[in-house]
């Protein structure tokens, strides 16, 4: 009894210290320079491979499951502290909001890519859809931001159900160029709509607002002025967090579970009475959906929009997020979108050779490790195991 | 004695560095006119350090903003979050300027545009944190208007603008500028893509057309194929005109000496040559070992560079201080005399008109296009 | 010479520069049922090479001096073509092979990689390697006739395409090699059944491949007389555009693809009222419509799966 | 009592006729599919299970005209099948292919799963239960394999996964092809009986079974119907059919 | 001729085959019995090369090959019906064929083996122009069949040839596996679910149980052993 109870309690402390181990990480990982950073997560990578070979990994994901509670309270305090820990430096804590802004996006692209296996290499179109209604309503119509962000919402929802029209029909490599296609035609499109700014994009988008305090203000809090950017940190913060619980509880649901189906195999998802058209537009926009939210948040942030944001390369750059991160895995999507963000930002300084060197570090973990930082994992439900009364099954799904 | 309070006074000055941050696109198709900029702000910098009149040492902090208003942006952002920065200049590109200017404005940061010339950057609203040193693209546009349209006569023109804010606000500018001039009148207008290879089909429409000239409002690679192929479709007795974006010896260079000839472009400034402090610049550049050529707009960087190094010199490194030094200032420079009016504006917008002879950029004035020993295509 | 000829001449000498990028996308899809997306990129790098053994080596002035020059172009371009048939194999070896059996995004993100690391390459170390290299003249730029646009280059750049396309059909379907390269593909486990030593098979193909681009980039090259090295990923969108259209797997597909892109495009641009800055749109919304209603293309004959 | 019949049912492949103009009817029974191969046996299952859209003919399914149909309507509507060759979702877990079966019985709408009420928390209890007490039926040793990927199962279980996932969905039809090719003597008489056990449990199932062992179609078949060339030749009971002199030529051999 | 010697393999860490060791003699047919899983197909592809062994020797017309890749194997006489997906599903049933003469240096072989072939599956010669991927399971398996006879081969490794054929087809596919034994000297390894009619044209069998050899015999040897009785003969079969 005693000896259940002590190891209960070295599992959620094990739960914790990796939690906290994870965000020291990504702290490390945000506030060193490009080769540190890249050290620490080459010494991140190996611990998970080396978990992986001695089967420990397999004990840590089994607390994290069992003590998720605890877990996520951990890396919630250390994201509240955060904006202190960075003493208020505004560039990282830009780096920071990106990379939730990025994390959101990569959630909603991972529906279609990860879950069901739709190759999609518009996503920045949806994130543009996004960013263009809140903008335009804003800047145009004086509509508030608040009320842009659903707006946002859903007229990226729409264009995701426009777009994942070819999915219906097309799959694999088809499917990636009209993306592909469709992504350039949406870039070509704003630059020649001059009512959306052209190519001049859409200047002095307002910020948020609330109770009159502006987003845009620095925020101070127990006598300390904290910069601006931590206002939007914690709005960020915020969504993220909503966004994860929603695509976890979609995936331990019966239509995350028809997604992977139509990823394996579409004829046999349809004769399990799963409707194809709805399921897949479902993913494209669902997955659009998030992708507008980011993009609302994003106009609202940087105060100025224009189409560079929301093309081809910033799509591939979300792929690049949802592969790193580990596909259909919620937890590693959303630390695939950080670090490469992060990343992202570090290579900045590498001017001529930051492209090549983007292209590089890609291949490299595309070859090092296809499957991604966390790899895809099983869904498992609590199952009890009664002797006389068949199974008692509590459902507790729901685990990342 | 006195050496080692020399010395302790060295060191004093060795341990204040101030910062400037530089903005431009230092990698991406632009590349090369932001590196030339770079370059000579650096060399002025470099300059005003071993000058020893300052009681600091100034650093440069150059940031690529890679001509996408997102990544300038977020490298502005964290050119302000560092507090050693006082003062900054950037762009060549004006969407990036209208991503980050309110960044520099929030931080309290002064920003000298060196190179990016959409009129509405400089406004009531940015000033005085925004100044600007070059010319806007209306400034741009006007002198050449004046000169192929009033004094060569050529009346009827197309337009080809690349898709850039640049080239649309050209297309604007220049349709503005046409109207002018009674009995003048576009007749064709194209827009192509930056990164395009291939404009055979446009030359053919507007070879169909019968213009008396084709006006570019694009930046130099496209520029320079433009007028290759109008040549490969037989048009080299067509003429080209263009703005400070196709001033370039690449243009040339990449054209073909034969095609360039004869190719009229405006740019802000007087040339280097006929600056007072020119030749001395480009030998401090060439003595300085820089590979890439100072570009367009190395000579803005450069006297962008000398106004902040002025100002911090008035009133030290003091960003609010700053930034009313800097709009206020009055600066006798490699460029003339500049000063900004009341939206940040330079009022210093001398103009030169150039022409392509014999391989090279020649001014006007001193051409042989001028003295008529050679006629311009399309010359009756 | 009326207008909408010329702009016919225009568009099948773009659609020929689609063509040539095209074919290697078909070859590599259609025959090894794989995109390889750096195909563009390859075929610029090709030019380059060849730009580079030209203008930086000499080598094209070198063999005037003993050849007649149309000997020494043919040399130089199987010089550069022979080049990048080996980087072919080099990708295949570093970015595609890693990916054999896994998700069909993996070698497409891996090869769009490789093709930004190509071109950044080419950017970096080719001396002045940002800037519009002028491509050397190394065909006939004379004209056949008054009309400018029939010159000798422009014909030897269609009847080349036709020629290589021609070549690269009869070689995958009526050769021995032809169809082991079909049968790797389809099904390798099968293919070893029968006695197919694949890993030949699949290094051909891919110097085969590398040596076509090369040519198609020359081609290309000499159709604008300037390389650029970002060209790359524009012509391999509209190459893997014109395979698609096309047919992917029918070599031949591809030609017909690239004409209509290129048609649609000068058209577009050419009669439409500001259309320029549409062409690309009309171009991409047809390659998505083709996909949709028709994704056997042009020629391809619609299979029902079995189940 | 009929379940489904289906007139003059035709399908078409570029001149190909692999079912052609086939009137079949089946109650409340179990009527095995035969016929040489290519005679279109598979086809009639894909066409009735809606993978295939008829080029002409009926489907009627509990008097209710299905012709045309997608798959995922009529799986909704009570028909469920296997297929020739296993098609599981490999790189899913037994329990998650197990759960896929029953889907179209499942209410839970997207927001549903988004918000997560006590009714879809009850749904996925129910569900598991039942995946458990159907594959316990088969085998019970996919109940301790039930989070293994479907890979690491060996393929006689794997057919068996398939065909309990097509049950537990408590079809009102089930149509199996083939479901004993390639297993031996032993393991088939195993098949037999499990097959046997899915009627005793739910009488009220109808089958609809493709084979060649014509020792498992005389063993559980009520009826058999003969297709030749995608037309029907014969029907009728087994032992009866098999002197047919048409038959024996066609399929059986001498 | 072809002879295993105590060959052991494993997929990953998991042991497949276990020394076994078998013998087949110059025009000589055998039959390999064995459960679902048990390793059969291993067997077959371990021959080809295609899975390589973790030890022991595999030896052909008295040369080692196991070393050998497997297009050499295949080339040197061994040719295989595939169990399931052997086929280029996107080429014709003509090509298809085709690639099993694929290494025949003389042509003027290759069109009386096709009109052999097409004489015993005349259900081919139907379908000759259409892609292999839309042919039935059971036409497929013929396919298979034909291709592997139009190479005529010195040994024959075919893997569950009765697989999903209808009950006249097997009896004629049992048939044409004893005459191309006893007119062409096509020494057989049969693999085979349905041990009846694989008794039937053998001469002699293995049975094979969790990756080794649990019994060896002449066919009568087999028919009389309670466990290939029990398990592989009875009622049903
Ligand atoms: N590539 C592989 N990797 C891992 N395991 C494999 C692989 N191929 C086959 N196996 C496993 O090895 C075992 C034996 O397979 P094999 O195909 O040799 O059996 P078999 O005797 O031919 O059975 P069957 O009667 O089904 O044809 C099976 O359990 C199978 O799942
Ligand atoms: N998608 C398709 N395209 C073309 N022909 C097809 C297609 N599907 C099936 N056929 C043809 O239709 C015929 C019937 O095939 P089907 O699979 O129904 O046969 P079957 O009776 O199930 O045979 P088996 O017993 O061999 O499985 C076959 O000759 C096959 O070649
Ligand atoms: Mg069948
Ligand atoms: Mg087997």
């Amino acid at each position: 009894m005693i000896n259940k109870a002590g190891a209960q309690l070295s599992r959620s402390l094990m739960a914790i210290a990796v939690s906290l181990g994870i965000c020291l990480i990504l702290y490390i990982a945000l506030v060193s320079p490009l080769p540190i950073t890249l050290l620490v997560l080459a010494i991140f990578l190996g611990l998970i491979v080396m978990g992986e070979r001695s089967g420990g990994i397999e004990k840590i994901y089994a607390a994290m499951e069992e003590h998720k509670g605890e877990a996520l309270v951990v890396a919630g305090i250390f994201a509240l502290l955060l904006p202190l820990l960075v003493s208020g430096n505004n560039y990282l804590l830009h780096v920071v909001v990106m990379g939730g802004i990025y994390s959101i996006i990569a959630l909603g692209l991972n529906f279609q890519l990860g879950s069901t296996g739709m190759v999609n290499f518009a996503p920045a179109a949806f994130y543009g859809t996004g960013a263009y209604t809140s903008a335009v309503l804003a800047v145009k119509f004086g509509i508030s931001p608040w009320v842009g962000i659903l707006c946002g919402l859903f007229m990226a929802a729409l264009l995701g159900i426009v777009f994942g029209f070819p999915a219906l029909k097309t799959r694999g490599y088809y499917l990636s160029l009209v993306t592909i296609a469709l992504q350039v035609i949406f870039t070509l499109m704003i630059i020649n709509t001059d009512w959306l700014g052209g190519p001049n994009g859409i200047p002095g988008i307002p910020g948020y607002e609330i109770f009159g305090f502006s987003f845009r203000r620095p925020l101070e809090i127990l006598g300390m002025r904290l910069p601006y950017q931590t206002n939007y940190f914690y709005l960020v913060f915020l969504l993220l967090s909503l966004a994860a619980l929603a695509a976890s509880r979609l995936y331990n649901s019966r239509i995350g579970l028809a997604w992977n189906a139509i990823e394996q195999d579409e004829i046999v998802a349809a004769t399990q009475g799963i409707n194809l058209t709805k399921i897949k537009l479902l993913a494209f926009s669902i997955g659009a959906a998030f992708a507008g939210v980011a993009g609302a948040l994003y106009a609202h942030y940087t105060s100025f929009i224009g189409n560079e944001d929301f093309d081809f390369n910033k799509s591939l750059v979300l792929i690049c997020m949802v592969l790193l991160g580990g596909m259909d895995n919620v937890a590693g999507v959303i630390l695939g979108s950080l670090l490469l963000t992060i990343i992202d930002e570090k290579l900045r300084d590498f001017a001529d050779y930051r492209m090549l060197m983007y292209a590089l570090i890609l291949i490299i973990i595309l070859i090092a490790r296809p499957q991604g930082l966390l790899p895809k994992r099983n869904r498992k439900y609590q199952i009890k195991q009664d002797n006389n009364e068949g199974y008692n099954v509590t459902v507790t799904a729901g685990g990342k | 004695g006195s050496g080692s309070k020399g010395k302790e006074e060295s060191k004093a000055t060795d341990s204040k560095t101030v910062k400037v941050a530089f903005l431009g696109p230092l990698t991406g198709p632009n590349a090369m006119q932001g590196v030339g900029a770079r370059n000579a702000f650096k060399l002025a910098i470099d300059q005003a350090n071993a000058s020893g009149k300052l009681p600091f040492k100034i650093e440069v902090v150059d940031l690529d903003d890679a001509s996408n208003p997102g990544t300038g942006a977020s490298v502005a952002q964290k050119a302000v979050a560092d507090q050693d920065v006082v003062a900054a200049s950037g762009h060549w590109n004006s969407p990036v300027a209208e991503a980050t200017i309110p960044i520099f404005k929030s931080a309290g940061v002064p920003l000298v545009i060196w190179g990016a010339i959409r009129p509405t950057l400089t406004s009531k609203e940015n000033y005085p944190y925004i100044t600007r040193v070059c010319p806007t693209q209306q400034q741009e546009n006007l002198p050449l208007a004046n000169f192929v349209i009033n004094e060569l006569g050529r009346k009827k023109w197309a337009i080809i603008s690349d898709t850039t804010t640049y080239g649309k606000s050209n297309t604007e500018a220049w349709k503005n500028e046409v109207k002018k001039y009674p009995g003048a009148e576009v007749v064709s207008i194209d827009e192509i893509q930056v990164g395009q290879n291939d404009f055979r089909p446009i030359l053919s429409k507007i070879k169909a057309a019968n213009v008396d000239g084709i006006y570019f409002g694009g930046v130099v690679m496209e520029a320079a194929l433009v007028r290759r192929q109008m040549v490969e479709l037989g048009m080299k007795d067509m003429l080209m005109v263009g703005i400070s974006g196709i001033v370039d010896d690449k243009f040339i260079e990449t054209a073909g000496k034969e095609a360039a000839e004869g190719i009229i472009a405006t740019k802000p400034g007087k040339s280097i040559s006929k600056l007072e402090g020119g030749k001395a610049f480009e030998e401090a550049y060439q003595k300085a070992g820089f590979k890439e050529p100072y570009g367009a707009y190395g000579p803005y960087a450069y006297d962008a560079a000398n106004i902040i190094v002025e100002a911090l010199k008035q009133v030290g490194p003091d960003r609010n201080k700053l930034v009313d030094a800097i709009a206020k200032i009055s600066y006798n420079g490699l460029l003339g005399v500049t000063s900004f009016n009341e939206v940040g504006q330079t009022t210093n917008v001398a103009s030169t008109i150039y022409v392509v002879e014999d391989g090279k950029w020649v001014d006007w004035d001193s051409s042989k296009y001028k003295s008529g020993e050679r006629k311009l295509p399309g010359s009756k | 010479m009326s207008l909408v000829l010329s702009q016919a001449i225009n568009a099948i000498m773009l659609g020929c520069t689609y063509s040539l990028v095209g074919i290697g996308f078909s070859l590599f899809f259609g025959v090894m049922d794989i995109v390889v997306f750096c195909a563009g990129d390859v075929a610029i790098f090709a030019a380059f090479s060849i730009t580079a053994l030209v203008s930086i080596v000499g080598l094209y002035a070198a063999l005037n001096l003993a050849l007649p020059p149309f000997l020494s172009t043919v040399l130089i371009v199987i010089a550069g073509a022979s080049l990048t048939g080996v980087l072919m194999l080099a990708l295949y070896r570093l970015v595609i092979k890693p990916f054999e059996n896994k998700s069909a995004l993996m070698p497409l993100l891996s090869t769009i990689a490789s093709g930004v690391a190509l071109r950044e390459l080419i950017g970096i170390f080719y001396p002045q390697g940002r800037n519009p290299q002028t491509f050397p003249q190394l065909l006939p730029g004379g004209a056949l006739s008054d009309f400018a646009m029939i010159s000798w280059r422009n014909l030897i750049i269609i009847v080349a395409t036709l020629l290589l396309v021609a070549l690269l059909y009869l070689f995958v379907n009526k050769t021995k090699i032809g169809l082991s390269i079909q049968a790797v593909s389809q099904n390798r486990e099968a293919a070893i059944m029968v006695g197919i030593n694949w890993q030949q098979v699949v290094l051909i193909t891919f110097l085969l491949g590398g040596f076509i681009l090369g040519i198609g980039g020359f081609l290309v090259a000499s159709y604008y007389d300037v390389v650029r090295f970002d060209m790359g990923s524009m012509y391999g969108l509209k190459g893997f555009c014109a395979a698609v259209v096309g047919g992917l797997g029918n070599v031949y597909g591809a030609i017909v693809g690239g004409l209509l892109i290129a048609f649609i495009e000068v058209f577009v641009s050419a009669f439409v009222p500001g259309g320029t800055a549409y062409a690309s749109v009309a171009a991409f919304l047809m390659v998505v419509l083709f996909i949709l209603f028709k994704p056997e293309g042009v020629i391809g004959e619609k299979t029902i799966e079995k189940v | 009592m009929e379940v489904l019949r289906t007139e003059a049912l035709t399908i078409n492949f570029g001149g190909l006729k692999a079912v052609d103009g086939v009137d079949f009817i089946i109650g409340d029974e179990i009527v095995g599919l035969i016929g040489p191969n290519g005679s279109g046996k598979t086809t009639f299952l894909n066409l009735v299970s809606g993978i295939y859209k008829p080029t002409s003919g009926k489907i009627i399914f509990q008097q209710e005209d299905i012709t045309g149909a997608g798959p995922d309507a009529i799986r909704s509507k009570g028909i469920a099948r296997t297929f020739q060759t296993n098609r599981l979702c490999l790189h899913l877990t037994v329990l998650d292919n197990m759960l896929l079966g029953l889907y179209s019985q499942q209410k839970t709408a997207w927001w549903q799963a988004i918000f997560r009420p006590a009714y879809s928390r009850a749904e996925i209890k129910a569900g598991i239960e039942k995946c458990f007490h159907i594959l316990a039926h088969f085998n019970e040793e996919l109940i301790k394999r039930c989070y293994d990927p479907v890979t690491t199962i060996p393929l006689i279980d794997r057919r068996r996964i398939e065909i309990a996932r097509a049950i537990v969905g408590e079809p009102r039809l089930l149509l199996l092809d083939e479901p004993t090719a390639g297993l031996n003597a032993e393991e088939t008489m195993q098949m037999i009986r499990d097959i046997g056990k899915i009627r005793e449990d739910n009488r009220k199932i109808s089958i609809i079974i493709i084979e060649h062992d014509m020792a498992v179609i005389a063993r559980i078949t009520d009826r058999v119907v003969v297709l030749n060339a995608g037309k029907k030749i014969a029907e009728g009971l087994f032992s009866e059919v098999s002197k047919d002199e048409q038959v024996r030529t066609a399929y059986l051999g001498g | 001729m072809l002879e295993l010697r105590q060959v052991s393999t494993k997929y990953g860490q998991i042991p497949m085959l276990m020394d076994v060791s078998i013998k087949i003699n110059p025009g000589e047919a055998v039959c390999m019995l064995g459960a679902n899983g048990a390793g059969k197909t291993t067997l077959l592809k371990t021959i080809i090369g295609m899975v390589k062994p973790v030890s022991g020797e595999v030896l052909f017309g008295g040369q080692r090959i196991d070393l050998w890749p497997s297009y050499k194997i295949i080339r040197s006489g061994i040719a295989i019906v595939p169990e399931r997906e052997g086929l280029f599903p996107k080429l014709t049933v003509e090509n298809n064929l085709l690639m099993g003469a694929y290494y025949e240096s003389d042509k003027r072989k290759i069109a009386p083996r096709l009109e052999e072939v097409l004489t015993i599956f005349p259900r081919l010669k139907e379908r000759f122009r259409q892609k292999a991927g839309t042919l039935s399971g059971g036409e497929r398996k013929m396919l298979g069949i034909a291709r592997a006879l139009l190479a005529e081969p010195q040994i024959l490794l075919m893997d569950e040839p009765s697989l999903g054929l209808a009950p006249a087809t097997v009896n004629e596919v049992f048939a044409v596996i004893d005459r191309i034994k006893k007119e062409k000297k096509i020494a057989i390894l049969l693999v085979e679910q349905n041990a009846q009619k694989a008794l039937s044209v053998v001469e002699r069998g293995y049975v094979l149980q969790k990756g080794s050899i649990i019994l060896e015999g002449s066919t009568n040897e087999l028919k009389e052993n309670s466990v290939v009785k029990e398990s592989y003969l009875s009622a049903a079969g």
